[in-house]
Formats: C-alpha cells, structure tokens, sequence
C-alpha cells in the first residue's frame, strides 16, 4: 500500500536518500508564504556541507532558510532577489565571501525548475536578452527577436509546504503560499512536503501537486 | 516445446513484477491487460497521457462518462488518491522521468533496445501519439509481445529494426510469450524461458544472439 | 465591467477579430472527450479557406473536426494521431493530398503549445531523436544525452471545450475532459470557449484556466 | 512652474489610461498606487507575479494572512473572479505576452526605451526579483518616476542608461511628475506637460531630444 505519510520529522529525512554534502535542495515559498519551515530547520542541525540552495529568496531574520544559511551547510544559493527586510543572514556569509550567489530572473528561475522537473534540457527565453545576466550565455534570434538560452535547474531534494496532503502525496496549497511550491516538487530526485493537514484524499480534480511528484510528507499543523 | 504463453499469462507475468507504489502507463492494446493481474497486496498506479493518474478499471455498463477516458479512448474509472491534469502536465510526468515504468506493445525490438512500434511500411497517413514520449521519458521501458515470431515467421526481436525507430536504445526488458528478455549492455539476457523449450530453439526465433542467464527461469503456460 | 458571455454563436464569432483566411485554429479535445464541438461546427459554415487545425486527432464520423474537415476550409493539420475509428473524412481528403499532415509525437505537441503559451520560442526535447520524426530537425547534445529542438506553436484562435466559466472567463473542465484544452487556450490570439455552465464566480483555487486567456464564452449546456 | 505632480497625482494620471477590462502588473512602490485611482467604472485585473489574478486591496487590520500576499510581500486580498496559480504558470502569462500593461518603477530610462531599474553602482548583493521577466513579457512597459530629475540634479530620462540595463527598448511610456512621454522610433515624444512649464524648461531636464505632440495636454497637481 502507497502511505507516503512519515510520524516524525527524524524518519522522514533519515529515510531519504539524497540529502547528502554537496546535495541541491529546492526551497518552495515566495517571502514568508509558503515556506517550509520546519525542513529547512530540520536540516540545519544535519551538520551537512557544502549544499546549494535554490529558492526564490535568502531568508529572513533567524528562521527558516536563514536558520539553514547560519548553520554553514550552504555554501552556494541561486534565487532572484536574496536581499530583503531582514536578511541579515545571507548579507553576513555573503559580505564575508562565505556564500556565491546565481541572480537569476525570477520568471527564468521558475521556468528553469519546471524544464528541469519536465525534462526538457535547455530553452529560449526573452528575459534578460541584452543585460548584465545574460553575460556570457548563448543568445540566438527566432523570427526577429533575439533570446537568451537558459539550462533546466534538477536538485537531489525538493522542499515544499503544503496546505493538505494525501496518503498517496497528492497537495493542495493554501493561496499564494502555492508560488514556487509545486514547480520545485517536480525537479528533485526527492520532494520531501510538510503539510498542515492531513486529508482521507484530496479530490482528483483539486489535486495541485499529483502524488506521482512527492516521497514523503509530515503533518506539521497549521 | 509446451504451449505458449497466452497474452493473459504474459500480462500475468509482466504484473509479477512491477514493484509497489510504482507509477505505470500502460500502452493502448495488450499492455493494459496488466492491471488486470496485480496482486492484491500491491498499489501500483497507472498513469493516462490524457491527464489522469489512478486510473481504475472500467466502469460498470450504464456508469461510463465520454469525460472520462483513457488513451486508448476507452471509458474507465478513477481511484482514490488519483489526479486530473492538463496534457502538458501529464508529458512533462513523462518526459521528466516520474514515470517508472512504460509498458507497450512493439513491431520490432533491437538487441541494443531500439524500439520500432509505430509505423508499417505501406501505412497510411502516419500516426504516432504519446509512444516517442514515453519511450524518451519513463524510467524503465518494457515491451509486451504476444507473439515473439509474427505470422510470417520472421523474428520480432531483431538484431537491427526494419521498421521506422519510436526510440533508440530505450526498451530495457522484453516479455514475450516464449520468453523474457533483458536489454543489458552486451546484447540480450534470456531471464525466462517457457517450459519445454530449449535454449537453441529460442535462438533459432531471434535475430539477435542470446545470452541465457544461470538460473533461467522457467515458464508455464496458464491451463485456461 | 468584465464580462466575457457571448449570447449567439453568431456573436461570438462576428465579434473574432482573428478569424480568418489562413488563420491557425487550435481545438482541445482528445478522442471525443472535451472537444469544442459546436464551434468547430459553426466556423465550418463560415466559408474559410486555407486553415491550419492543430489538435490531437484528426476528427471522426461527420461531427466536430470531421464537419469542418469536410468543409474544405482546412488546408494543414498538425496532429499527433489522425487515424482513429471513424476518422474517414480525414482519410479521404488526405489521400486525395487536399490536406498537408504534420505528424508530433504528442508531449511535443502538448510542450510546443504550452511554449507558445509561455513565451518559449524553442525548447530541446529528448523526445523523437533518432527517429523518422526528427528528420531534418537541429539535435544538440546535453550531458552526454542528444535532445532535439523544438519550435513553438501559436494559433490565431484557441476553441475549447469547458464545464464551468464566471463572467471574467475563468474556467474548469470535466475530468479527463481537460487535456489539450488549457494548453491551447494560452496559445492563441483569440480564445472562444463552449461551456457547459456558466456560474456566478469559479472559487479561485479552483480555476484551471484563469481568464486572461479567454476572450469570449458560450453557454452551451451538459 | 506650477507644482509638480505628486506620486498620487502621476498614479491618478496613469490609471485614466488603463483601458477597461485590461490585465495589469503593478510594480512594488510607486506604481502598487495605480490600484487606487482606477475610475469605478472601469474593470482591470491586477496580476501579482507570485500567483494571483484580481488582486484586491489590503485587507481590514486583522483580517491579513500571511498565505495571502503580493509581490512586495505585503497582506492582499482577492476579488471575485481571481484566480490563484503557481510561480511557472505566472511567469508564463508574463512571457507570453497576456500581461496588457506592466508598470514599474525606474532608475534611468532612455529615449529608446532602454530600461534600467534593478542595480544601483555599489550595492551589495545583487537581486532582480520578477523585472526582467515583466519587461520582456508584457504587451506594453509603463515607467513611473515620482521625480523627473534626481536629488543630484540628474535627469532621469537620458540618452543611453549608464545603469546595467533590465531590459533593452522596452519602455512604451513615462509618467512623470512633469510630463507623460512615449517613446516611439522617432524618439520620445511628450503628450502631457505640467502646467506653467515650458518645452525648453522640460527639454533641460531631459537627456535626450524631445518632440512634442500638436495638441499636448496640460498637467495639473492636485490641491491637496
């Protein structure tokens, strides 16, 4: 019987595999909505090295992705807008040369995971043609117009905040909290969900994440 | 040599192994028999190119619905714990490689994997549907032939496709109703082997040479 | 105020600014199930010529594409399984070279419009390298694995199929009704949708196709 | 010179040219203000690029979730009629040219539309958040600027940006609180002057070549 549902937060990252020194982690949430908290925090006491970050921001205050970025397992983050009210983390370890940083537009960040979680390799984008972030990229003109090729972005583990989950890890989201959550669940080899409630089942047609995208889930209430 | 397997006995076999908690598509035509014959005791679920994952068996006369069907077009049902999705969605399941396991039908199958299961000579208006996709995408590719030989006598597994190619060097595991066979990097691994067959007589029906494996297992038809 | 509801069919199409001679018509649908029937049937009667149909299929019996193929108004289709039970009006005008067939593996032609929708001018896909269908397509090598290129497909005019839709054009769909339909619909110039029911306001965790890309709805009943 | 406009005047001025039942992207700041002059007859739908269409005002103090935010982080609402999406399906309305108008802020624009609005010289991290992405996508670029000329006394719109670009010739407009230019091949072109100003006074405060439209229309300041 399919169960993805984990008791303990200590469970469900010992079963995982591919959290491991040098593992890229996908981090879902826009700002504070729809973060996954308690993983990130989670990680943090794990004593890991050298990981990569992917999310859209860097944390803010102590908490969350900052907790994670102060444990000094990060050693790299790719997001589009690190800097923000309290993000003091992330300036400390990246003004000291402790952390390097992808900027990296936030619609080509989003579409670069989904091509990553879709299979497809590389595609063209317009954004950033003709900037400082496209420097060094390949640039090619369809019908006229030039555009910028960008790479799939895949991670070993994906972590995601979900407002109800199923036994077979089908996820709904709560609003806006939805944001990078259900791109980042597709590009990872393990997409670990804390999820506020569990539910008998999730109706197919509400369904946002299919379960066929998450491994392992734990109830974290609301 | 003692009767073939039938394509029951075939779907039978194929279902043997599809671990729990895997994520199936099963091709239009003879692969779809294969949910007929999980165990009980194993969730997989079956994924539809058409948008549906946890697709169940067909309803009962009287409860089909034109809005729910599968790939084959045929009305079905949804389980518990299944998902609708957009078509782009449902192949970037494919393509992504969140399928474990695709399993179809072939014309031909190459010692090295490559795949000819969409395009006779002579056809028609050409027709592919989601086949280059899956074969490209999913994990594990398996390929269900009810008759290893065709009626022609010529050999289905080959040791280079005739027929137009859906994928190069994508099938990994073949099971036919004489046999079963790995697609390993030194060419093919005979697994399995129907009762009363000797390893020669399978060589003389495959146009590619065999390896046989030490503990080949043996295969029995069903008495049905 | 917004209010996408067209009353008549007639209206509905008069008010099109993208149909036309040689106009690219997208119409979800797989087998029967969500197809736009009444508005394939409808521009049949328009006396266009020269249009390309890109959908799954290609139509069977009289009804739906059938009846605009048989019109003669279709000159093109791009389509990833034309032959099915019934499809006879296609078959006939095919053999008779009154119809150019460009054949796409399905997920490319799912991917092609969701690019289109999606501002993606190519994208490299590992589906159809080293097949037939790839013949004369630039195949580029990532990772040690070959992908081909792929362009992306716009129409001039989106038809889908729908079961609900609010004044503001968002809308849901029927199951596996769904398919094509909200691929295609962010795909086009213009999108006319056939809706089962109108309702006063779809919630918005439910919107499949949000209305920003439909431009024009019709009631048409279960 | 009459008073310049002030950045509710420049909001007011711009939300008159959002036409009825337009899809609109506020930028964070300045041009988050449009939303409050919108004439009650007129439908836009506001986009917010973390997955929202029909954002609506904030909410009453208490009423604020922190699941229900926009761009700038800052507690929203949602109207009738909207819709929730994920970070890909957003951005893809953006690329895909649905967004109607994409208002933003700026640090220098040029006469040919070049953009820079994202990096300052000196500043630390860089981060460029949903900007390059708008600017390329949206079928028209809307620039606000609360002050024409910088406290420096430097013009603001110049002949070519000396600020790292977010994207080249993809401004359409700019609102000032001196005057509405557009910029159109043969240069910028003023449509709306502040009251009290002349050509000459505006052409010195500007770092390119101006044209003035026939019948250019007269900015006024509000009295509050």
């Amino acid at each position: 019987m399919i169960d993805k549902r984990c008791r303990t937060l200590a469970d469900m990252l010992a079963q995982c595999p591919d959290l491991h020194d040098g593992a890229v982690l996908l981090a879902g949430g826009f700002g504070d909505a729809g973060v996954p908290v308690l993983l990130l925090e989670a990680i943090a006491e794990l004593g890991l090295k050298d990981l990569t970050m992917v999310s859209n921001n860097a944390g803010a205050g102590e908490r969350g992705l900052a907790r994670l970025l102060r444990s000094g397992s990060v050693s790299r983050i790719i997001c589009s807008f690190p800097r923000s009210a309290g993000s003091v983390v992330f300036e400390e370890r990246y003004d000291a040369g402790l952390l390097a940083l992808e900027v990296v537009p936030q619609g080509t960040l989003a579409e670069r995971l989904r091509a990553g979680g879709a299979g497809i390799p590389a595609f063209y984008t317009p954004t950033a043609y003709g900037t400082e972030l496209a420097a060094g990229k390949e640039v090619r003109e369809f019908d006229g117009r030039h555009y910028v090729m960008e790479r799939a972005i895949r991670g070993d583990v994906a972590l995601v905040h979900a407002a109800t989950g199923d036994r077979w890890g089908n996820l709904t989201y709560a609003m806006t909290a939805r944001n990078f959550n259900p791109v980042m669940a597709t590009a990872a080899r393990s997409t670990l969900a804390e999820v506020r409630h569990f539910v008998d089942v999730v109706p197919p047609e509400l369904v946002v994440t299919p379960g066929i995208f998450v491994h392992s889930m734990l109830e974290v209430g609301a | 040599m003692s009767k073939p397997l039938s394509p029951d006995d075939i779907a039978a076999r194929v279902a043997e192994d599809l671990p729990d908690g895997a994520y199936v598509n099963l091709g239009i035509g003879m692969p779809m028999r294969v949910a007929e014959f999980l165990p009980p005791d194993r969730e997989c679920v079956l994924h539809s190119e058409n948008g549906l994952l946890g697709m169940g068996p067909a309803p009962a006369p009287g409860a089909e619905s034109p809005d729910l069907i599968n790939a084959g077009k045929q009305p079905v049902t949804v389980l518990a714990g299944g998902a609708f999705f957009h078509h782009a969605d449902s192949f970037a399941m494919i393509r992504g490689g969140h399928i474990d396991v695709s399993i179809l039908g072939a014309y031909q199958v190459a010692a090295n994997g490559d795949l000819a299961n969409w395009a006779l000579p002579g056809a028609k208006a050409p027709a592919v549907g989601g086949a280059m996709d899956l074969v490209a995408g999913a994990k594990q590719v398996w390929v269900m032939l009810a008759q290893q030989v065709g009626k022609d006598g010529a050999p289905r597994i080959v040791e280079r496709c005739s027929l137009p190619l859906t994928g190069p060097a994508c099938v990994d595991r073949i099971y036919t109703d004489l046999a079963v066979l790995e697609v390993t990097p030194d060419g093919l691994l005979v697994t399995d082997l129907l009762e009363g067959l000797c390893e020669a007589e399978l060589q003389a029906k495959v146009g590619a040479p065999l390896r046989f494996a030490p503990a080949c297992r043996r295969l029995r038809a069903s008495a049905a």
